[in-house]
C-alpha cells in the first residue's frame, strides 16, 4: 500500500465548502498544524469542525475562525479564544458542547462499527435534553450516537506508507479515535518511514483507517500553558 | 480560615496509598504538592496519561507532554499514555479511585454545577461531566461563599448542572463537610472558625453532631 | 469442474488493488496463494493482525503469531498488531474492504449457514457472524453440492444460520454466481461444465441471462 | 505502585470455588499458561470460564476440563478438544457460545464503563433470540451486555510493578479487554522490569487496570498448527 501524497495542500485537495471535519488535539498539543495551514490557503468555508477544543487566537483552530472559515464548532471546551467569542456572540458561528469522554467514545463507536454507545455523562443535566436514558444495573445513562466525519485529519510522531500511526505522549489524545472516524482519513507525521520500518506491535492507528499520509514540515508545536519549576 | 494551599494541604489527607487520583484545575491541582513524596499514588491527567509528575525545569518542557489544564508537565517511572477514548474508558469504569475538583455550586443532595452561568459565555464541560458521573469518590474543593458573600453550599443549584447527587465531600476555606442523605454533614471546622460561621454560610441542610473538631494540617 | 485449487485462483481475481482481505479457513486461506506478487493487497487475520505473510520456513514458526486458523504464519513489511476488539470494531466499520468465507448452505436472497449442524457436536461460530453481518462484500467459496448430491444454494437455508441476506458472491466447483434481488445469477461455468448440470445442482431460484461464458483462471 | 506477586500461587489463592474467570488468549497464543497451572494445582472447582477458546485436550484450559473443575464455558469456539465434547454431550459441561466481536467488544465495554453495547453480529440467527434488535440507520443491531468478571487473568509479554503491560504479536488478542473486565485482574509476563523501563507511548493495558503482576516461568508456548512452506 502506498498511501502517500507529497503535502498537506495535496492532501486535502478535495474538501470542500460546508464539509464536515474532525481534527485531532487536544488545546494545541498534537493538532494538524500543516493541515490547517493548507485549509487557511485553500479558503474553503462553512466547515463544521469537530475538534476537542477550537485553538487560540492565532494558531490552530483559530486561524480559520480568523478567516471566517467554520460555521459550526461541535468540541468540549472552547475557552481559549477571544475570536471565538466574538463570532458566537455575534451569532457568526455555532457551537455544540458535547463533554469531552462523550466525544471521544462517539468517535470511537464510528471506527468500531458501534451506532449508539451509553454513557452516564451529562445525565440530569441540559446534555440529556431530548435523548433517550436508559437504566443499566440501576444507573442512568444517555444513549449518544456514533459519529463520523467526512474527512478526518490527524496528526501522527511516525509514520508509514501503509499509513500505520505511532503518536507521542499526550499528543495522541483525540487522534486514534478520529482516525478511525473519518470517511477519508489524512494524516500528517513528523516522520515518514519506510514500511517495516515500525515495530508492529507498537502501531497505535493501524493504516486500515489511513487514506492519505504525509510528511508535515515546520512544526511549531506551540505551548500554551508553559508552566516550570524553579531547579 | 484556610486559603488555597490550606483546602489542597487539606484535601491531599483524603488521598489513600494506591490510590489513582483525577486532579482538576486550580486548587485540586495543587493537592499533588502535599502527598507525601514515595507514597503510592498514580495521577490521572483524562487527556491521555496516568503517572503524572511535576512541572518540567525551565528548558525542558515538552510541547507533546500536557495535563488536563494544558500546563507542560513530566511523567514518572510507571507512567503510561493512552488515548482519550480510553482514558474516559478507565473514568467510568471507575478504575480512577479519586476525583478532586472545583465547583461554583453544590447542593445538599450532591449534585455540582461548576460550567456555565447564564449571560456569560459558556466556554464547555470539558471532561467534567464525565468525570462527576463515574467517579466512585468526589471531592469538591472551592469556597464556602462566593464574591458577594453568597453561600454555594445550597438547598438546590441555582446554576445549569454539571452532574447530579455525585459529591462525597467538600473542603472549603471553613470547614470539611461529607454529603449525606440528610444533607451537608459538617466535619472539621477550619483553624479559627466557629461553628456559628460556618452555620451562616451554609444555605442547604447542614448536620452537626456532638463537637466539631478544629482541623489538623500538620 | 474446479478443483478446491481452482476455486481459490478463480476467487483471486475478485481481489484488487488496494483490498484489505479477510481469508475464512480452508478454500479462502488457499487464495492468498494467487494473489499476484506486489499486488497491493492486506490480509487481515481477525485475531489481531494486518499484513499476514506466508507460512513461515521451517524452523522459523513463531508460537506468538498465528492467524485465525491457528495456523503459524508471518508479517510483511507493513504489518500491524493490535486486540481482538479493534480487530472486529474494523470489521463492523466496513474497513475490512473482502470477506472470503466457506459456507453449508447459501439461500437465494444472500441467507449464510455454516456453523451448526443439528444433532452434531456444535463447535462454535468464531468470527463468523461478525463477519457475515458486516462485510461489505462477501464472497463464498464452497461445493455446489454436499457429499450427499444434493444441492447447497437453496431457496432457503435448512440449517441455523450465520448472517442475514449478505452474500455477495459464490464460487463453486461449477460456477460463478451472484446473489440479486432475483436469486443466484450465473454468470460464469468453470471449465467443461455446462448450464445444465448447473441448473441441475441449484436448488434456489437461478437466474441464467444470454450466453453463460466459461471462466478464465489466469 | 507495587502489584508484584511471588507466582501464580499466590495471585491466584483467594479464587475461589463458583467463580467467574476471564482467561486471555486465542487458541493456545497468549494463554496464562502459569496461572492455569495453578488453578488446576488449588483444585478450585464449579468455575464458569469466559474465553474464546477451551484449549485442547492437554493444554491450556483443557487441563481444567481433565479436572472437572470448569461448569460452564463462555466461548466462540471450542471445537479443538475432545474431552469438552465428552462434557458437553453428557451434561456435565454447559457452553454459551458467543460471537468472537461480540465477546472481544463486550469485554472492552466493561472496561470503557459501557453498560451495553450495540452489534450486528447474530442478527437473524439464534443468537439473536430473546435479545434487543434495533434499527439505527436502517441496519439491525443486537443490544449485548457488557460482562466483567470476578477475576481476569491474563499474559503478557513484559511488564512492571505497575501493572503497565506490553503484548507481542498476535498473542496480544484478548488479554487486553480481559484485562479490564476483571475485578480483580491477575497478569502474568514473560518479562518483569523495573518501573521506568516500558516506554510510555508503547504500553497496551496501563496499569490501572490490574491488580497482581508475577513474572510467569517454564512458557511452552506450545503450537496448535505448526505450518510451514517449504525453503
Amino acid at each position: 500500500m502506498n498511501k502517500v501524497v507529497d503535502n498537506a495542500d495535496e492532501a486535502i485537495k478535495d474538501i470542500q465548502d460546508n464539509a464536515t471535519l474532525m481534527l485531532g488535539g487536544f488545546g494545541l498539543c498534537g493538532i494538524p498544524e500543516n493541515c490547517i495551514t493548507a485549509l487557511v490557503k485553500k479558503g474553503v468555508k462553512g466547515l463544521t469542525c469537530i475538534s476537542n477544543n477550537a485553538g487560540v487566537d492565532d494558531f490552530g483552530i483559530g486561524l480559520m475562525l480568523q478567516t471566517r472559515q467554520v460555521k459550526k464548532m461541535i468540541s468540549s471546551y472552547v475557552g481559549e479564544n477571544a475570536e471565538f467569542e466574538r463570532q458566537l456572540l455575534s451569532g457568526e458561528l455555532e457551537v455544540e458542547l458535547i463533554p469531552q469522554g462523550t466525544l471521544a467514545t462517539r468517535c470511537m463507536a464510528s471506527g468500531y462499527g458501534m451506532p449508539a454507545i451509553y454513557t452516564p455523562a451529562g445525565v440530569g443535566t441540559e446534555v440529556a435534553i431530548g435523548k433517550e436514558v436508559r437504566n443499566f444495573n440501576g444507573k442512568d445513562y444517555l444513549m449518544e450516537y456514533a459519529f463520523d466525519a467526512d474527512f478526518a485529519i490527524v496528526k501522527a510522531w511516525k509514520g508509514d506508507p501503509h499509513g500505520n500511526l505511532i503518536y507521542r505522549e499526550t499528543a495522541r489524545n483525540f487522534n486514534p479515535m478520529m482516525a478511525m472516524a473519518g470517511k477519508i482519513t489524512i494524516a500528517e507525521v513528523e516522520e515518514l518511514v519506510p514500511a517495516g520500518d515500525l515495530d508492529p506491535d507498537q502501531i497505535h492507528t493501524p493504516g486500515i483507517y489511513v487514506h492519505r499520509i504525509f510528511k508535515g514540515v515546520n512544526y511549531e508545536k506551540r505551548i500554551e500553558q508553559r508552566t516550570v519549576r524553579k531547579s | 480560615m484556610l486559603d488555597k494551599t490550606g483546602i489542597a494541604k487539606r484535601i491531599a489527607k483524603e488521598v489513600k496509598r494506591g490510590y489513582y487520583v483525577n486532579l482538576g484545575i486550580g486548587i485540586p491541582t495543587l493537592v499533588a504538592n502535599y502527598i507525601p513524596q514515595g507514597f503510592d499514588v498514580v495521577l490521572q491527567s483524562e487527556n491521555g496519561l496516568l503517572g503524572m509528575g511535576p512541572f518540567p525545569f525551565d528548558g525542558e518542557e515538552d510541547a507533546d507532554l500536557i495535563n488536563a489544564g494544558k500546563q507542560t508537565i513530566t511523567t514518572l517511572p510507571g507512567s503510561s499514555f493512552f488515548d482519550s477514548a480510553m482514558s474516559f474508558g478507565m473514568i467510568r469504569s471507575c478504575k480512577v479511585d479519586l476525583t478532586i475538583l472545583g465547583a461554583m455550586e453544590v447542593s445538599d443532595n450532591g449534585d455540582i454545577a461548576n460550567w456555565k452561568i447564564p449571560g456569560k459565555m459558556v466556554k464547555g464541560m470539558g471532561g467534567a461531566m464525565d468525570l462527576v458521573a463515574s467517579a466512585k469518590n468526589i471531592i469538591v474543593a472551592m469556597q464556602h461563599v462566593n464574591k458577594a458573600g453568597e453561600s454555594k453550599l445550597l438547598p438546590k443549584c441555582s446554576l445549569p448542572l454539571t452532574g447530579v447527587g455525585c459529591v462525597k465531600k467538600i473542603v472549603t476555606e471553613l470547614a470539611v463537610l461529607d454529603v449525606t442523605q440528610q444533607g451537608f454533614k459538617l466535619l472539621e471546622r477550619a483553624p479559627g472558625i466557629s461553628v456559628e460561621q460556618i452555620k451562616n454560610a451554609t444555605l442547604g441542610r447542614l448536620i452537626i453532631e456532638g463537637d466539631i473538631p478544629e482541623m489538623h494540617l500538620d
